[in-house]
């Protein structure tokens, strides 16, 4: 199903006027100036791709155009007419449709009403006819594959499927403009294939699309014209022949950096067993699963989302109960009954969500490091006074070592740009030095400078002795950075791969074992 | 505790369900059995046709400000000044009746519009002021109770008042049914139409579920923040213009006391059928689960102290029930 | 106890000191005459009241006594109880609409305390007047000290409201504030609470700021009250015999059911006693129930 | 409003940092402007050493229980059993000291003990019977009135409580700084230490702030829970406790109107310093607030009603500037 991309553009190259039009757009919180005066330009139809650093100021762009923010100076060129983007309805009203990076959903209310959120309704004697909504939404769900029920309460979907919701929203409301904010970040690869279709599709019918994405094949596979953002400007536009990886990677970091695939297997000889897993289940979801984590290795779980790998890291964590089987930490019998008890045996978790299962976001950087690691900075444990230049020291040297972008330690991390976010919740880990750290998808919307630098933090802490089980949706991040990988499927370890079996399509064809 | 949980943590599929059903359906199965444990203890006086109905035209009172109530915390706010609104509306429109002699249908209007206004400003301090809902309306709650003062100067109005006006309260215009129960009915079923079945009741929903996704989804927030103030207010003078009916006069701080009873109906409801969630219909639960208690204490004649005791058991038995069940049942 | 008539009592605040003797009185009367009493706090809220007396129309109680509240905000009970055929008699709450009997009235206790207060400021003054409005009872004693005052226009008076719940502090607040600008020396200082309590608020600032040039007075004569007055706090206070009033009105109750339609509504009050520094101990000794435990 | 916030929306970022620092300082500059005007208006009362102890001394009790309160609400619950409980407190001390005649030391610790226990109770019916705050500390605080009501029978405890007893509220022991001032700067420097510089502080913190990532982080989310209920129930008792030495008897229901006044201070706070997040210094702020507020309206002598609807008023204003001012400033 390979796209002619220039063949789509061609056909709607007749419109000479953009339909969006960005110009000198300027941009600061408080002393950190998100935007320099970038300029941008979509015509309908096309697939614009937007890439650049962790921070570059690819969100704040977005926001501007949602009528989230407004932007200090600029003007903004829509349909030639020069407009003010004053709140999300409006936005709407011009024709803008948005999937954010923060997901954005009601929880207790059903996926049809999810959908239909903020649109106006069919109704009889005023009230809502939710039988003929839902005729006119399942066709939509169908296209996007979405399996559960439109009556389903959104809190019981997994992020995958609030994606999907979030795509039919755009699609139901007969979009203009589609922007979105790393889509495919949890989406598994076959989800990520069908929202491609999708996006093709859209662009063949005159609608544009602005794609944000750190994974450059999607980029290249799907753009017309990519522009790069560096800093808050626009440094490079590419498209046709110059839009190659290699130029990509350039324009993103600067040429001052090039990520070196992380050294692994620096020690091939397992170490001892840290954690022994048998048969730990928890229905639905788990299904009893087994293998043993040593110290010094990567082991890496990989499978489709909805596998239950998540599930199985909470179940180690004693974030939720076991229904069976048995767990040793250290050849010590382990049965965690919460987060605590199992960070005090000498666990740690990078979750998933960070911003709802991870950081405290109006909190400071340095309060969120330290959250796992107070024991380790107060002067005395009977009077556990903090020693706050201990916690400044250690704070200013993991900021350092994992070049995180802020103005400062006391900066509250939801100022900070996603990737940003998540090396503070790794820092974390980092302050405390658990013998055993799971992280899930610990490079989900990381650019590709800092997701080097995340793998080779990885490697690094394997090297020094810990065991380290890293769940990942992306079959291409895996093989880089595990000594072994375990493929999950249906709530069980369908496959162990490692030395030359280990690569991303023995991973891919391993996840679809069962589910076909 | 710990243990009670590991113990049941190989709990079958289907106990746990059962377990899921009772925690939905707790509070309900408590007010019955509640009933049921009251009629056997006094079984003349409980059980009767008369006394159900005397229980539920008194706590129509409550459940209309509750109901109004449940609209503002949907919307994710907490509205304080629902009892001193109620007071002063109460004084208002006697004070309208007696001394402006309107006629008393006007009066009423004017006091419900009053009650809109106090929810407008309740809503306006909350969203373009930005101020938090619980210093907001506790401020506009204090400026009401200084207008009720100056309005009446603390002294009730009492001569004059008509016996068309009592009769609102007092009367059984339709079938026999006391028109407070008809008029709670119908404001109950009102806005259970409105939250659940149109289209405002969607975006009302959606702006207490999550504000900043219904902000995304271009719902203005703020425009629904104030709707669910202004209902609360109007629901407020509703209340206030019945209990200075039932009472008989306008009197400062009469209706103080519901703000309290009210939050309690609210809360209990959210324990109701949905899991933490605020409705009308757990709302009215909640308020007959006050009300019968407070009755079958009194008709049983437990002495004061152990009323006060068993009314506060009553409440957190009710709500812990369900939550334990749910969780349990989730584990 | 089968067979024992029904006597419901509700009341303001099971809790307030002179409420429980009314009821002490009461069930003093009720165990003498074959009632079986039974009684039901309304926690401050006239609706409760009514709902409570309504209650008692139901459970087929033959008499119901309603405390504090004015019969005009128990207009629903009323209704209640007159169509179920059950006298209701008020202890503070006023005689009208269908009520029977009434006693414990609030201007006749205040009477001997605020001449008292009048005579103590002879040389004229400033008054701190502590009022609650919204009860009938205290309504009434503050248009009484108006009425007294009228004469007497060399006494400044300053009137504030205290709240219920919230007299306490209400009273500390206000008094601290009046004293600030009513500084020791200048001119004989009183403070006059409506009841007791508000005064005893008023005693913890003036303690608090080692003030003893004010005069305080109270009504009611709680057991709070003799105690301040015992340790030369207070002025003086109206005890109101609530116990006997209490007592009477049950004995009154066989003769308005005996009466029935015949019934005339009247009043009959029980004289309130001054209590001052002067007779506190001889007072003590002929009522040691008036101090509590 | 919408035009407003364009018309400031090429605002310079310089005006817009000292809008944000307005914005920061806006309820403390509020309270000081309040403390001038009432100083130009009533010269000779107001702005006096004595006048201001006093206003310091009477408003100590409300301090320490909005002081523990916030604790309660920094941890992410209500606790509206507070104002029960320290009139169940007060009757309690009373009582230990004169019906068992315990040393008033014993009687006092014994009682701070109760509150812990009450604090305990609430804490461990919201962790474990996951029942909502509200309704779980109502439900306490309605047992608690009861429990008060059983154990005083409604009747004061006033004979024979020791003068030694009412010393401890009464007396100036160093410096001659009023005992309530120093015992009210002990608790908040206290609190305030735990808070903002122990590593319990910063659990206490991140509890409030994202439970769900707290727990992820290792932290015991209910035993910090039940933490923030004991400690706010043991400030209930101290308060019990002076209440009942200032007053010099324990009273059933005398310190329920602190709830309220609690709240105010407590979400007055919120506005100070940090952008709606609770914290001691503000709680501290909110009450001296609502204390200078009260006492300079008093002296000026306003009449009862343009009190309370200033009272009010001062309550949004405050909070209304600092959140107004940073919203534009963050715009
Ligand atoms: N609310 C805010 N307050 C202060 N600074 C902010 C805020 N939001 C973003 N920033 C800053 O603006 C800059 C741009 O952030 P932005 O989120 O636009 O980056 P991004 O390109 O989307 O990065 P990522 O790929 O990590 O999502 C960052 O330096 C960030 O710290
Ligand atoms: N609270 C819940 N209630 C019911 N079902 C749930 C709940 N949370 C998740 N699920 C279900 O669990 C499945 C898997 O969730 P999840 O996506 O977390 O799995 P995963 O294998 O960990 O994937 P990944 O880590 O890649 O996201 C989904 O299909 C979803 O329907
Ligand atoms: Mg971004
Ligand atoms: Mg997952």
């Amino acid at each position: 199903m390979m796209f002619d991309k220039q063949d789509a553009l061609a056909e709607n190259d007749a419109e000479l006027q953009p339909f969006l039009d960005a110009k000198d757009i300027v941009k600061s919180y408080g002393g950190v100036q998100a935007l320099k005066g970038v300029s941008l330009a979509l015509r309908a139809g096309e697939v614009h791709g937007l890439v650049g650093a962790n921070g570059a100021g690819k969100s704040t762009f977005i926001k501007i155009l949602a009528g989230l923010t407004r932007a200090d100076s600029g003007d903004l060129w829509i349909d030639g007419e020069d407009v003010v983007v004053m709140t999300p309805h409006h936005a709407a009203e011009l024709g803008m449709n948005f999937i954010h990076q923060e997901l954005a959903f009601i929880p207790d209310m059903t996926v049809m009403e999810n959908i239909m959120l903020g649109l106006p309704k069919k109704t009889r004697l005023g009230l809502v006819d939710w039988k003929a909504i839902a005729a006119n939404i399942q066709p939509v769900a169908e296209r996007v594959g979405l399996k559960v029920p439109l009556t389903a309460k959104a809190k019981t979907l997994s992020t995958a499927e609030i994606w999907l919701v979030n795509i039919c929203r755009a699609l139901v409301r007969k979009a203009r403009l589609i922007v979105m904010d790393e889509p495919t970040a949890s989406l598994s690869a076959s989800e990520a294939e069908r929202l491609f279709a999708i996006i093709e599709d859209l662009s063949r019918s005159g609608v544009a699309v602005l794609y944000v994405s750190h994974r450059l094949d999607e980029i290249l596979r799907l753009c017309h014209r990519v522009t790069a953002f560096r800093d808050g400007a626009a440094v490079a536009r590419f498209e046709g022949d110059g839009l190659t990886r290699p130029a990509l990677v350039e324009a993103i970091v600067g040429g001052d950096l090039h990520p070196i695939p992380a050294d692994k297997r620096v020690n091939h000889d397992l170490g001892t067993v840290a954690l022994t897993v048998r048969g730990v289940a928890r229905l639905p979801m788990v299904k009893g699963v087994d293998f043993d984590l040593h110290h010094g290795e990567v082991l890496g779980i990989g499978g489709l989302v909805g596998a239950g790998r998540s599930e199985l890291a909470r179940l180690i964590y004693g974030v939720d109960r076991v229904d069976a089987g048995e767990m040793k930490l250290k050849g010590q019998p382990f049965a965690p009954r919460s987060p605590s008890e199992a960070v005090k045996a000498g666990l740690g978790l990078v979750p998933e969500e960070r911003r709802s299962e991870a950081l405290l976001l109006t909190k400071s950087v340095a309060f969120n490091m330290q959250l796992s690691n107070l024991a380790g900075i107060v002067r005395n444990p009977v009077l556990p006074l903090i020693d706050r230049n201990r916690r400044r020291s250690q704070t200013e040297a993991v900021v350092r070592d994992l070049a995180v972008k802020t103005p400062g330690i006391e900066t509250p991390v939801g100022q900070l740009s996603g990737g940003n976010q998540q090396k503070v919740v790794i820092g974390r880990w980092l302050l405390r030095r658990p013998g055993v750290l799971i992280l899930d998808e610990p490079t989900r919307g990381v650019d590709v400078g800092a997701r080097g630098e995340i793998h080779r933090l990885i490697r690094d802490l394997a090297a020094q002795g810990m065991a380290v089980l890293v769940i990942s949706s992306e079959p291409d991040e895996l093989p880089d950075l595990c000594d072994r990988v375990l493929v999950m499927v249906e709530g069980r370890i369908a496959r162990e791969l490692h030395g030359d079996h280990l690569n991303r399509n023995a991973i891919i064809q391993a996840s679809y074992a069962h589910a076909s | 505790m710990s243990e009670m949980t590991a113990g049941n943590r190989r709990l079958s599929a289907r106990s746990k369900a059962r377990l899921g059903f009772f925690a939905r359906y707790a509070t309900i199965i408590g007010l019955v059995a509640m009933i049921v444990l009251f009629s056997v203890l006094s079984p003349k006086a409980f059980p009767t046709v008369l006394n159900f109905t005397n229980v539920l035209n008194q706590a129509s009172l409550t459940m209309i400000i509750a109901a109004g109530l449940t609209m503002a915390v949907i919307v994710g706010e907490l509205d304080l000044s629902i009892g001193f609104a109620a007071s002063l509306h109460g004084i208002l429109v006697t004070g309208l009746i007696v001394s402006n002699e309107l006629p008393i249908p006007v009066a009423i209007v004017i006091v419900i519009g009053a009650g809109a206004l106090v929810g407008l400003l309740n809503g306006l301090v909350v969203t373009k002021l930005k101020v938090n809902s619980v210093i907001a309306t506790l401020g506009v709650g204090t400026i009401l109770t200084g207008l009720a003062f100056a309005y009446s100067a603390g002294v009730p109005i009492v001569r004059g008042v008509p016996d068309a006006f009592l009769d609102i309260s007092l009367g059984r215009w339709v079938f026999g049914i006391p028109n407070n129960i008809l008029i709670m009915a119908s404001v109950v079923a009102f806005l259970w139409l409105l939250v659940e079945r149109t289209s405002i009741g969607q975006e009302i929903q959606a702006v207490g579920g999550n504000p900043a996704a219904a902000r995304l989804a271009g719902i203005s927030v703020d425009r629904i923040k104030i709707l669910g103030f202004i209902i609360s207010g109007m629901c407020a003078a509703l209340t206030g213009i019945l209990l200075a009916s039932r009472l008989g006069s306008g009197t400062a701080s009469a209706a103080d006391s519901y703000l309290l009873t009210a939050f309690a109906a609210v809360f209990l409801g959210s324990a109701t059928l949905r899991d933490g969630e605020f409705h009308i219909v757990g709302t009215i639960i909640g308020a007959l689960i006050i009300a019968f208690g407070f009755n079958g204490l009194n008709i049983f004649g437990a002495p004061t102290f152990s009323q006060y005791v068993l009314q506060g058991a009553i409440l957190i038995i009710a709500v812990g029930l369900s939550s334990l069940g749910r969780s349990i049942a989730e584990s | 106890q089968a067979g024992e008539r029904l006597l419901g009592i509700v009341s303001i605040a099971a809790n307030e000191a002179n409420n429980v003797r009314y009821i002490e009185g009461a069930r003093a009367a009720a165990a003498e005459d074959g009632w079986e009493v039974s009684v039901i706090d309304a926690a401050g809220s006239a609706d409760q009241a009514n709902a409570a007396i309504q209650n008692f129309a139901n459970r087929g109680a033959a008499a119901v006594i309603d405390m504090v509240f004015p019969y005009s905000s128990i207009g629903a009970g009323l209704a209640a109880a007159d169509s179920a055929g059950i006298p209701v008699v008020t202890w503070g709450g006023g005689l009208g609409r269908t009520v029977a009997s009434t006693n414990g009235s609030g201007a006749p206790i205040a009477l001997p305390v605020i001449e008292k207060l009048i005579d103590d400021l002879g040389q004229g003054g400033s008054l701190l007047a502590l009022t609650y409005r919204t009860g009938e009872v205290c309504r009434d004693r503050e248009l009484l000290l108006d009425e007294l005052l009228k004469s007497r226009p060399d006494i400044s008076v300053t009137k504030n409201e205290v709240r219920i719940p919230g007299y306490l502090e209400d009273g500390a607040q206000y008094t601290n504030a009046w004293l600030a600008s009513h500084p020791e020396g200048a001119e004989p200082l009183a403070i006059w609470g409506c009841w007791d309590d508000p005064a005893i608020g008023g005693i913890g600032s003036l303690r608090q700021q080692g003030r003893e040039d004010v005069l305080v007075y109270g009504v009611n004569g709680n057991a709070q009250a003799l105690e301040n007055i015992r340790r030369g706090h207070m002025t003086a206070t109206a005890w109101e015999d609530s116990y006997a009033e209490g007592y009477d009105m049950v004995k009154r109750l066989d003769e308005i059911i005996k009466a029935g339609d015949a019934w005339e509504p009247k009043a009959a009050e029980v004289p309130a006693v001054l209590v001052t520094q002067d007779n506190i101990e001889k007072f003590l000794e002929e009522h040691p129930d008036a101090y509590g435990n």
